[in-house]
């Protein structure tokens, strides 16, 4: 039997697959696909300080070997996430975090207090990194000392598992990524989506309503694996790697460049069941190469 | 909501129609669940690199009994090429059923209105009013009598009116020109729905002027189809909605339209 | 007849399709398969001040819709190009620019210094965002000022037409494109390749010696996209776009994102005839529209 | 250099000869161009999400006459899975003839040695030494008896000898431990290669000490094929040099091995 658990900070994780925040719904969304409590865990919908329509349709937009995304958030506030959502999830087998995004600081702490008052929630994913939200969003992710001021302040009425989600969109994602790890964020999860466009040639309109919108899929995962290596070479916090993961190789390779553990998002849609089935890969590969513990893979890579 | 799966099912046969339509029979090994007229599945393209995303196309008829389900597939782009050009014998993966469907109609009187590919639903919509003791009416618009597909498959059911838009078969214009609807009290009192939306939306005002019940089914774009993405979305009464779970059939006067 | 011809300041293009950088050689290798006075320019390889080896091999690893390459500007340096090269493609019917790397500001200025003399070069390409090399190159286009000083310092020497090339790895494009516009560009290029790097989870090694390498091909072209369409809102110079395009409709995209004209990179290795064979869409799709003047086209973009 | 071409072929016969090998034979409607051993072709492989860049491929025989060539493909990957499977009448597109080829020897005594895949330009080279007046022998190494492949072929031109490393037919071992290998002066003075970068630097190594002109052909990774994007470069004697345009055939002792 191999051991493919990993701890990321507090955490306790009984292998590294996780879900990707807005990719997985509430989990209940895969019941049928796939056995949640055999993940890692998984990361709910991004939840905001109140309810949210997100952009008008189309919020999709397909490319090659990915697609855009202009949801914007829409959910239904944290207030009803906790009464009503909550309840349901709960009793999930597995780490479930909420996924935290504001357009201000106050907003951020509003929610992570709320949460925190929920104890058996074992962590948050700050979300300062999405492209789709006019105010704040990626603009916290983008910039550093804004990354350091909203981890400091959720920190300080956060006290169990905090976890930061970084925006790719940036010239230096180590700089930023060292500065929330000073601020007190106990991970780091990366990358959020790349910013992109697409244009009918047709109609000469954009295929978004927002115009622009994230990218995710496959034909990130070049971009992805370079930041996770970049930033796992650099901070002391453990790193969660995400960006096109669609089969247990790729997770294998996100691991050997440093990563603690693994997102699935975009990939979800295409197969509903894939997360399980990287878990059932990641003990093949690890049975095929004579690996005991997965933990051995992380950092592996050889670049002499 | 009924229990969904993921599944490969074996081509049977693939039947060209006209030269954009073409019909799958897909077999699958076990039994099949219980699937509705107007849900959905969401079909894997293999072997295209334009084509990441699954497919949603409707299911176009059921048989219980040798497992088999069919689509009916419009030629617009390249998952809908690749998909049309498959050949028996090779595989296709399907995660289904999916979706809400048409009502069972409180009254007796019924039209099923199909445009372009819209008309994929409502065979086996008609099968199943017809199951249920009620005589199914179609109404099938298209560009030109080329465009019309396989309408003896509804005649077995019920009548099939016809409107082309270049008059080489039944009234010559859309739907709404057809002489069934030239009045303000017409002979039916449920209408379904299924096509271009602004097809669809001429029906919804029709239906509303006269108090009809009006069921549609959109076609949004969808990335995941189990309501997980939220790209899917249509305004509604009570705020946006995702077309593949609290659609693709809406009532017509749920919608914002 | 459509009327293909477009201006980049003042250089006058038969059409907007030019070949990219490091992906056309020096237009000799492509003389089976395209008519190179059919297209409306290419642009030579980066040439630098001396002779380069470039990096070890394995130098490509393909990803998903597209390819990372770490070649390092192997080439022979400015003045076996000027008196080698350059007599033999100086025919060529088309604007043939010199695309310029240094790790120096130094270095570039000698090199502009010198193609300047040699009077029938209409223009060159200031390769400020070469993720390939250990110093300079991208290090350049990741920083405003530096973008800025270098592009101030070729100005003075080179008195023709001096397109800047702008790297897309940076948090904020529009900023470094207005820099360099103030700083006396004729013109911007975008975007270079993405920094990305790619894993063999068999071995445990990166595909490519240097670890990390640049991003090009379909995938990234909804960056590219976005990108083009931020800057050309923003400045006034001619924007030239690139990233991924393979067919005419995604040049038209790129037009109508508001580039006066477009390259084909990654695209020629997969067809090494399909810059022709752009030009020749890009005609038919106006036919099919009923545009009379490309220019009608670019900027079109309908946001509304 | 040679003029080049893209072009579609038509594949005439796919033909599998064991678990992982399989010959291609192509159709082109019109006259082929000179063509000569060592050289390659790029291979479009159409509807894989995962070959974006083309594959490329040594060509292994050619009949001028009835314009066909052959493609011998191991499967590796998801791009040669994808070739092997395809099915007679299906299009290919080539860009080609590439790269350098193997030379006429100046004496007449020579070796043609294989390993794995590499045995697939030997086949060409071996007619062509014949078609000039020399005799070819081969000596092709193998996993084991069942990664044999068309021996029949290369024995119509001249003798074949084997090694298997599970000893299964022939001598048991790699390539060099083959008895007409095992001496300090073998009775050949020209040695041409192609297989496992290994074994060719073994051979190299071999024929430096013995004074014999060795030929190898490298299988570096390729974007282009054509010399542009230099990223299949190998350092030589005289710096880097493109595999796909200085090479892939090499003289042994221009490279850095
Ligand atoms: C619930 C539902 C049921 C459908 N049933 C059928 C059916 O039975 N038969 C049939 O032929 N078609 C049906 N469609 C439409 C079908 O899904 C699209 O035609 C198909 O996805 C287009 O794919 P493509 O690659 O061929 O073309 P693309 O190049 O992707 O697109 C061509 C056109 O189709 C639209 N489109 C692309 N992707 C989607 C998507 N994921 N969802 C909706 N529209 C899209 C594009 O906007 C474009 O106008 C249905 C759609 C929905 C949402
Ligand atoms: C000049 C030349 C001639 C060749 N002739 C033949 C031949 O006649 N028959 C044959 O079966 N194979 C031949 N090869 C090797 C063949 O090109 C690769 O096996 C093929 O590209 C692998 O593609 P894939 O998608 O199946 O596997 P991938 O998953 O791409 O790779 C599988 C393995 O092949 C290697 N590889 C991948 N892409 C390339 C590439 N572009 N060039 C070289 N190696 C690559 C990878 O490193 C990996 O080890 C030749 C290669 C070269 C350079
Ligand atoms: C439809 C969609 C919705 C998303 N919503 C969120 C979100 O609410 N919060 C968040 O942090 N990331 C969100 N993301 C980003 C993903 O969690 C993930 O970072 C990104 O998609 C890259 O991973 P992938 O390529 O595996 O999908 C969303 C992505 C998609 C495609
Ligand atoms: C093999 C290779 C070599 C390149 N060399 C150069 C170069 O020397 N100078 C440069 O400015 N860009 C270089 N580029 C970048 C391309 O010119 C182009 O900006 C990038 O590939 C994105 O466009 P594409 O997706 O169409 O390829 C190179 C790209 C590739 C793939
Ligand atoms: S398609 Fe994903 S929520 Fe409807
Ligand atoms: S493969 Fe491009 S130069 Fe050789």
């Amino acid at each position: 039997m191999v051991d493919l658990s990993v701890d990321i900070g507090n955490l306790q994780l009984k292998n590294p697959v996780m879900t990707a925040s807005g990719t997985f719904g509430y989990g209940e969304e895969y019941r049928d696909f796939v056995d949640i409590s055999a993940l890692g865990g998984i990361i709910v919908k991004g939840t905001t300080g109140s309810h949210r329509e997100g952009n008008p349709y189309p919020r999709m937009a397909e490319t090659p070997m990915g697609m855009l995304n202009a949801v914007g958030l829409q959910n239904k506030g944290v207030d009803v996430f906790l009464s009503e959502t909550w309840p349901r999830i709960r009793t999930f087998r597995t780490n479930v975090l909420v996924n935290v995004s504001g357009s201000t600081v106050e907003e951020y702490v509003e929610i992570a207090s709320k949460i925190a008052e929920v104890k058996d929630i074992p962590g948050i994913e700050l979300n300062i990194s999405c492209p789709n939200v006019k105010e704040g969003g990626m603009t916290f992710g983008t910039s550093c000392p804004s990354a350091i001021a909203v981890t400091r302040a959720v920190r300080e009425v956060f006290p169990r598992h905090l976890m930061v989600k970084l925006s790719p969109n940036v010239t230096d994602i180590v700089e930023i990524a060292k500065g929330v790890e000073g601020a007190g964020a106990d991970s780091v999860s990366l990358i959020n989506t790349l910013l992109g466009m697409a244009i009918d040639a047709e109609t000469w309109r954009p295929l978004l309503s927002t115009v622009t919108g994230g990218l995710s899929g496959p034909c990130i995962k070049p971009v992805a694996l370079r930041m996770v290596w970049q930033v796992a070479s650099a901070v002391k916090i453990p790193v969660v790697g995400l960006g096109g993961i669609s089969s247990a190789t790729d997770a294998v390779e996100f691991l050997l460049a440093g990563a603690s553990a693994v997102q699935v998002g975009t990939a979800n849609f295409v197969d509903p069941s894939v997360s399980g089935r990287i878990v059932d890969g990641l003990a093949g590969y690890m049975q095929r190469h004579n690996i005991e513990k997965i933990t051995d893979i992380i950092g592996g890579l050889d670049v002499s | 909501m009924s229990k969904k799966y993921i599944t490969d099912f074996v081509i049977l046969e693939n039947r060209r129609h006209t030269h954009e339509f073409v019909i799958l029979t897909l077999q699958h090994p076990e039994m099949l669940p219980q699937m509705f007229p107007g849900q959905f599945a969401e079909v894997r393209v293999d072997g295209s690199p334009q084509t990441y995303l699954r497919r949603p196309l409707s299911i176009h008829d059921v048989d219980y009994k040798n497992n088999t389900i069919k689509l009916l597939i419009q030629e617009v782009g390249p998952g809908t090429r690749r998909l049309a050009s498959m050949k028996s014998g090779e595989k296709l993966n399907l995660v289904y059923p999916l979706g809400t469907y048409y009502s069972l109609p409180d009254k007796k009187r019924v039209l099923l209105v199909g445009g372009g590919c819209g008309v994929a639903p409502l065979l086996f919509l008609g099968r199943y009013l017809k199951e249920n003791g009620i005589d199914p009416r179609f109404l099938v618009g298209a560009r030109s009598e080329n465009d019309l597909v396989e309408l003896d498959a509804y005649r077995e059911l019920g009548d099939v009116y016809i409107t082309t838009e270049d008059g080489s078969r039944g009234t010559r214009g859309f739907v709404i020109h057809h002489p069934v609807m030239k009045t303000f009290e017409p002979d039916f009192d449920w209408l379904y729905t299924c096509g271009p939306e602004p097809m669809m939306r001429v029906l919804a005002k029709y239906s509303r002027e006269r108090n009809i019940t009006c069921e549609v089914s959109l076609e949004n774009k969808m990335a995941c189809g189990i309501g997980a993405c939220l790209c899917c979305v249509t305004p509604t009464i009570e705020g946006n909605k995702c077309t593949c779970t609290d659609g693709p059939v809406f009532n017509a006067n749920y919608l914002k339209w």
